[in-house]
């Protein structure tokens, strides 16, 4: 009979450990902690979710239950460029769907998928609160307001040839 | 307690305050239906999440429908329980949940004994509108060496979640994803072996559609039977006796013992015996080891570790491993009743038939599904060979009974065979909580005292249902203090407080189940009433009562296997069929 | 940075802190206090409206004035810069040409405060600011 | 101190930094320093203007001119032209949409008809710096309630002003307190519902950008009112910039002691933590935001028992939204009365809308309950964008409605947008134009619950899915006549059975435009034809043989390779594989596409 083994490196098992006693290992302290966690690690893999179950003494289940809930935690790494498209009302309205659909043609990639370099991801999210601009994009904490469908070729060429 | 007066379907009721609408309509004998509401009354677990909607109903003067199970009564209340609008909307919700439910209800093992099915019937939905185009949910169906896993069929109830988390500390399943893709599973819906189920199988005793059922072996069964080649060797746990009738139209606690004994034998088993015999041979080890472990501590052992705990549950050996891997070296090292049958059989019995154990099948029938699990663990097996090679569940042999045409309570009433058939009312009680330490306690006070219990056998402050329960039974001045758990909750609280120093038990009995094995996840479904566990309960103590040998050292048969084949209890033979390890499974993080 | 221990406590903080935001508060309810309009236009500033500028506002704090200054662009009066245009609540607009500190400091004493006409008012020739 | 004889203020909300408010600020103070003006001009960044439109904005005080659309490019000439010469930068000025530049924000009938309450400090402090809020009568409600006042009387007083929940459903505030208030039970805690989720609203965020400590002292007169002594905001994780103020508020204000241990030197103690949300809009349900906060899925919970009964770990817990806080020290200060008197009789007060959409003014704006939506869209609105002609406004977000032209005189009340199948909501207010179409707009209203259904209960979790497909293949021209009957069944179901607010008003926005929009349903379903022209599946591009020249341009443009034809052949569009994009019109110098 065998134990089921998580691999995690050494210094990652070390932050996660102190995210969680700056929590005092809390379990109600779950959000917070995984918040904090995806920030520092871009995204939430099975291995780090085992971690924090352990660390704040919680069936993985349960944590993994709490992560697939909220759309802020993703299990996915996301690319070096995160695109996130605003399919709130006002963005609709002024046509964020046709922008969508080009970024979704050019990269190839669905929602919530990142392109094989690992260059590009793609998320859609609901009202950044700038409608003034109406349609947006936002690449990393860049905004794009007004976007039209023939300006996606333009805002990916950006960072087409950046690293 | 302040009562409140209300009308339902024009019926006064009156009803204590805080009562919800389902009860309260219950009790004027008015059935709402309901679909994910479960309320385990007698283990306090209530199952409310207002999920399904399906006992929605009309409050007057209220905007929208009440979820009658949720919903509390107040002073005037009119409620209208089957109007037109409930009627369409209960129609309308039923088809939402069926048109994301696999229509294969043909092969469904829980065809026939399924709630939506039922739901489906009641509510006359003949047609799903929509569903040629109607997204459904798709999962791939998970084998574990007990439970199936069917995804696909989860309709969100959460009433396996409730036993997993709230009842049974296990944490193994729990809701995942949001909206149309939210179902319930183990984490990152890993298969259930590689996640920290136990097995227990309470999740599969309560959901209430086909998404999680038992691993059926039935098919295993009629295999080895038509088989010339083999003896196929039965042994029955004494829950089932207690429960099987009920498939038959019985009421709850029924004994049906002699009834399935001649079933079995029809069926065409060879040997039909009693895992009671094997309980009476656990007493005989597991109190050996109990007495010994305190005497040494009464002689000053600092070594020696107290309590013992028992080990005849599968389910909670697999929690100690899984959760509380530091402290496997205190539960006893006595195999269960079931591993101790089929290691006895495979030898002691093989050898008195002359019959190689490659030739021999022995079929547990077991009101639990984690047995299926235990049979399979590699250190009960013999170059490969299972000491035990299946189990099949209560339900899987009312199944084949009826299959087989019998009508069980036409049976005639038949007796065990020899030897491993006879069994003594200690052996019997083990199905239910309490009575392995009572069982325990019967030979150990003797064995201690050298005095005999006569007519004062029955240990009523063991027995009960409380979640935890202690008793302190006196040993001729040594007085022993004996904790008692059922489901792995309350075993929890113990084990936290042995732990932590706090507990000061001598022995402590654990069943993973509601009630013990008669509340097994492989019994026949409650359908959420407990009363049934509890007669059950009766029964078992009924059977106990009847037997004319009732304390496991006094059984005939058992001493002579030690006199013919094993010698000393926990002596060396004893030790290598009788006994085992525990191991440390919990989920290691591993620096990479 | 010491902890507010009662609302007078409160009451007094808010007296010290009303300036920051004084001139925000002022300029959103405008009409209801004294208006000053300082001609800033290149002309203006080379005739030292700057000067007069600062000096007004200094000088309309000493006095416990609460007014609005602002500035403005040409005003249309460039032989008489600097001038300055003052609209007291409810009043018709005045504006003053060749304004000097001593002439300010006249006008805010004396026409402002105590509403007595003084020399060096403009002939009505001119347009309000607003409307041009 | 410094006075400062003149003041720019930079609008700080999220909008206008996403258009570089930052590099605005940080440039004029670049040319202050060059004129040597550092010490003359003071520059703060503020919260939203709410005139989102135009942003980003600098407004220039004390003679309110109003930068729009100003960019970092622009700052030195604002200094040099503006600050150092008195001359106003015309090209920067906002344009009235009838014609001629506005010099001051007074004179903007964005402006004109609004009465600013609880946005009352929003664009007019520097919301990073507590002095700013004291000087603006900061706290007086505070300290006022401490010193003068029972926690009966505060709830009283909150009751008296007829103040509703501006979250969403309108329960009196003050109602609510006084449950809180009367259940023994300690601790208790207070909560502010800062998640905002709504796509489209966006007025909480700028209430907490540009007005932090407003929240927090209302919160702390709640937790007197109420015997609480912990109070909590949860707030979305996707709100960096208001949980960053709101940070630096509290620590300001527990240095002021305003918050902490002995508020304003009596025994009364209160403090405030954050919560973060990670994205579930139903976490704006009440009992779904405790569980949040909880460290649970956010999932609500039958009520009774409410979270004035049992709440944040079972405790008795007082949850409103910030917008309703933000009201509440004015109340305090103003007296119930004055409040009472702005709005309707049932609906007293102000509220805060976004207003977006095909309209000419997107913005924030709060005006007096009981305007009506003509005022707001074409008067402060500045009425529909490009010309085009109103066809619908909706209110109340996911879970609301849409008006149409004859609503438009309805004054905007709780009890009003409910009577026509609409409703407040949180404040959004999105309004379309003749190009969309209605059935979509219900489709993407859907499409949105059906990604933010928590999936607890069925009808939600499956009954909106299958809502959604059903609108779908009407979009698609798939749909019979029957299956409109069957759309409007499973809306009432829905509605009748939801376990929450949530999927209980879900399908409002079906509804509501199978009510006021019926015709253009049934356009879908008998003629397959869209009356907007906006449903791609019922649109058909064609080439007409008589003016296809065969230049070859459409097949050149035509993204997915559906045109073909030899060079000066008639061409032809293969509508299996055309995406409906509309490439090719545009690449067509002779007309040859057509639109069917």
């Amino acid at each position: 009979m065998s134990r089921i083994k998580v691999k995690i490196k050494e210094q990652d098992l070390t932050k996660i450990r102190e995210i969680c006693q700056a929590h005092n290992n809390e379990p109600g302290e779950l959000i917070n902690v995984l918040q904090q966690t995806q920030e520092h690690f871009g995204y939430l893999p099975a291995e780090i979710q085992e971690a924090v179950a352990q660390e704040l003494g919680l069936p993985v289940a349960k944590v993994y239950g709490v992560v697939t809930f909220y759309s802020f935690f993703t299990m996915i790494p996301q690319g070096r460029y995160p695109i996130s498209i605003c399919t709130g009302t006002a963005c609709y309205v002024r046509g964020a769907d046709n922008v969508l659909q080009e970024f979704k043609r050019q990269l190839g990639i669905a929602v919530g998928e990142t392109s094989e370099d690992g260059k590009f991801s793609l998320n859609c999210l609901r009202c950044v609160g700038a409608c003034g601009l109406a349609p947006v994009v936002l690449v990393g904490d860049k905004t794009y307001g007004r976007v039209a469908p023939d300006g996606v070729k333009d805002i990916l060429a950006e960072y087409q040839d950046k690293e | 307690m302040e009562n409140v007066k209300l009308t339902i379907d024009n019926k006064q009721v009156e009803v204590p305050k805080g009562t919800t609408i389902y009860k309260a309509a219950k009790q004027v004998g008015i059935d709402i239906p309901v679909l994910c509401y479960m309320n385990l009354e007698d283990i306090g677990i209530e199952n409310k999440p207002g999920g399904c909607r399906v006992c929605s109903v009309e409050v007057e003067g209220r905007k929208n429908l009440a979820p009658a199970c949720a919903t509390e009564v107040f002073d005037g209340m009119d409620v209208k329980t089957h109007t037109m609008r409930v009627i369409n909307a209960r129609r309308t919700v039923v088809e939402f949940i069926l048109s994301d439910h696999p229509k294969d209800c043909l092969t469904c093992k829980k065809s026939g004994n399924c709630e939506l099915q039922d739901l489906a019937v009641r509510l006359g939905i003949r047609e799903i509108p929509g569903q040629e185009y109607a997204e459904m949910s798709t999962y791939k169906t998970d084998y574990s060496p007990s439970i199936v896993r069917e995804l696909d069929k989860c309709i969100m109830c959460r009433r396996c979640e409730s036993m997993c988390n709230d009842f049974q500390t296990v944490g193994a399943l729990n809701a995942f994803n949001r909206g149309f893709d939210a179902a319930v599973a183990p984490a990152f819906e890993m298969d259930l072996q590689y996640s920290p189920c136990t097995y227990c199988g309470q999740c599969v005793a309560v959901c209430p559609t086909g998404a999680l059922t038992e691993v059926d072996h039935s098919r295993d069964l009629i295999d080895a039977i038509s088989d010339p080649n083999t003896t196929v060797v039965a042994q029955t746990a004494p829950a089932v006796r207690a429960a099987l009738g009920e498939e038959f139209g019985q009421e709850p606690g029924t004994l049906v013992t002699g009834k399935m004994v001649s079933a079995l034998r029809r069926l065409g088993f060879d040997y039909v015996f009693d895992t009671d015999f094997a309980a009476d041979l656990t007493i005989m080890e597991e109190g050996t080891e109990l007495l010994d472990r305190l005497k040494r501590h009464l002689d000053g052992d600092q070594d020696v570790k107290l309590p013992m705990l028992t080990s005849c549950c599968p389910a909670w050996v697999r929690f100690i491993e899984h959760h509380f891997p530091d402290m496997k070296d205190i539960p006893s090292s006595a195999r269960s009743p079931q591993q101790m049958f089929g290691s006895i059989a495979k030898t002691y019995f093989a050898d008195k038939i002359e019959t190689k154990r490659e030739n021999m099948v022995v079929v547990s029938i077991m009101p639990c599904l984690a047995k299926k699990y235990e049979s399979q663990r590699e250190e009960f097996s013999v170059e490969g060979n299972p000491d035990v090679d299946f189990s099949v569940s209560t339900r899987e042999l009312a199944h084949l009974i009826r299959e087989a045409n019998f009508n069980l309570m036409d049976m005639p009433e038949e007796d065990f065979d020899r030897p491993m058939g006879e069994s003594t009312g200690a052996g019997v009680i083990f199905g239910t909580t309490g009575g392995v330490i009572e069982a325990a306690t019967r030979t150990a006070y003797e064995m201690h005292t050298g005095g005999n219990l006569d007519g004062n056998i029955d240990f009523e402050q063991l027995r009960g249902f409380e979640g935890i329960r202690k008793a302190t039974v006196d040993f001729n001045g040594t007085p022993i203090n004996i904790g008692i758990a059922h489901g792995l909750g309350n075993a929890r609280k113990l084990l936290e407080a042995i732990r932590s120093g706090e507990s000061e038990f001598h022995a402590i009995e654990i069943m993973a189940c509601p009630g013990g094995c008669i509340g097994g996840g492989g019994q026949p479904l409650h359908h959420n009433d407990t009363t049934i566990l509890k007669a059950r309960q009766k029964a078992i103590y009924e059977e106990d009562k009847n037997k004319p040998i009732r304390k496991s050292h006094e059984n005939p048969e058992i001493q002579t296997l030690y006199k013919e084949f094993l010698g000393e209890a926990m002596g060396e033979k004893a030790h290598e069929l009788l006994h085992t390890n525990y191991f440390d499974i919990s989920r290691k993080i591993e620096i990479s | 940075m010491g902890k507010i221990k009662s609302l007078e406590d409160l009451k007094k903080k808010k007296q010290d802190l009303q300036k920051k935001v004084d001139l925000r508060e002022k300029a959103d309810d405008a009409e209801s206090y004294v208006q000053i309009k300082v001609g800033m236009a290149t002309s203006g500033i080379a005739s030292g409206a700057k000067e007069i500028y600062d000096f007004l506002v200094e000088a309309l704090e000493k006095r416990n004035v609460e007014a609005v200054v602002t500035q403005a662009g040409d005003m249309g009066y460039s032989y008489a810069e600097p001038t300055i245009e003052v609209t007291k609540p409810g009043e018709e607009p005045v504006v003053f040409g060749y304004v000097t500190k001593d002439k300010a400091d006249e006008i805010i004493e004396r026409y402002i405060k105590r509403g007595e006409l003084v020399d060096g008012i403009l002939p009505q020739n001119y347009r309000t600011i607003d409307e041009e | 101190m410094t006075r400062y004889k003149m003041h720019l203020l930079v609008c700080g909300g999220t909008g206008c930094r996403a258009s570089a408010a930052d590099s605005i600020t940080e440039s004029l103070k670049e040319s202050l320093q060059e004129h040597n003006l550092q010490d003359e001009v003071q520059v703060i960044m503020t919260g939203c203007f709410g005139f989102c439109e135009k942003g980003p904005i600098v407004k220039v005080l004390p003679d309110n001119t109003f930068y729009t659309e100003v960019k970092p490019d622009d700052t030195g000439e604002i200094v040099e032209e503006h600050l150092i010469k008195g001359r106003q930068v015309d090209r920067l000025l906002y344009e009235a949409p009838e014609g001629g530049k506005v010099k001051d924000s007074k004179h903007m009938d964005f402006y004109k008809k609004q009465i600013r309450i609880a946005l009352r400090n929003c664009g007019f402090i520097d919301p990073e710096n507590i002095d700013e809020y004291i000087a603006r009568d900061g706290y007086f409600a505070l300290g006022t309630v401490l010193s003068e006042m029972t926690p009966q009387q505060v709830i009283d007083q909150v009751k008296e002003s007829g103040l509703r929940g501006r979250g969403g459903g309108g329960f009196p505030a003050g109602l609510k307190w006084e449950f809180a208030y009367k259940n023994q039970e300690q601790p208790k805690y207070v909560v502010c519902n800062a998640d905002e989720g709504d796509p489209g609203a966006f007025m909480d965020r700028s209430i907490l950008e540009g007005d932090p400590h407003a929240v927090l002292e209302a919160m702390a007169i709640c937790g007197y009112a109420t015997g609480a002594d912990k109070g909590l905001i949860y707030i979305r994780a996707e709100y960096p910039l208001a949980i960053k103020r709101l940070k630096i508020a509290i620590e300001q204000a527990r240095e002021y002691g305003m918050l902490g241990e002995g508020v304003f030197g009596t025994d009364f103690n209160f403090d405030v933590q954050l919560r973060y949300g990670a994205g579930a809009f139903v976490c704006g349900e009440e009992t779904a935001l405790i569980h949040s906060m909880e460290g649970e899925r956010g999932e609500p919970t039958f009520k009774p028992p409410f979270p004035a009964e049992s709440g944040y770990l079972g405790k008795p817990t007082n949850v409103n939204n910030v917008e309703t806080y933000a009201n509440v020290p004015v109340i305090i200060n103003k007296g119930a009365g004055w409040f009472k008197k702005i709005g309707t009789e049932k609906s007293t007060g102000t509220k805060v809308f976004a207003l977006a959409g095909k309209v000419n003014n997107v913005g924030l704006i709060e005006v007096p309950m009981g305007t009506t939506l003509r005022e707001v869209i074409f008067e402060i609105g500045g009425g529909i964008k490009d010309g085009k002609k109103f066809k619908a406004v909706q209110t109340g977000g996911p879970s609301g409605g849409c008006l149409t032209e004859e609503h438009l005189d309805t004054p905007i009340d709780f009890d009003n947008l409910l009577a026509v199948g609409s409703m407040m909501g949180s404040g959004g207010m999105i309004v379309m134009d003749e190009d969309d179409c209605m059935v979509s707009v219900a489709k993407f209203f859907l499409e949105f619950t059906v990604e933010e259904s928590c999936g607890k209960c069925a009808p939600c979790r499956v009954g909106n899915k299958r809502l959604h497909e059903l609108l779908e293949r009407i979009t698609q021209g798939k749909a019979e006549k029957k299956d409109l009957q069957r759309l409007k069944n499973m809306c009432h179901v829905i509605a009748d059975t939801s376990l929450c607010g949530l999927g209980q008003t879900a399908p409002s926005p079906v509804l509501s435009t199978m009510e006021n929009f019926w015709n253009e349903y049934v356009a879908h379903v008998e003629d397959q034809r869209c009356p907007a022209g906006s449903c791609k599946d019922l649109m058909r591009y064609e080439i007409i043989p008589e003016n296809c020249v065969g230049c070859t341009a459409c097949a050149r443009k035509c993204p997915v390779g559906a045109i073909t034809g030899e060079r000066k052949q008639v061409h032809e569009i293969d509508q299996d594989i055309c995406i409906k994009c509309g490439a090719c019109v545009d690449a067509c110098k002779f007309d040859a596409v057509t639109i069917k």
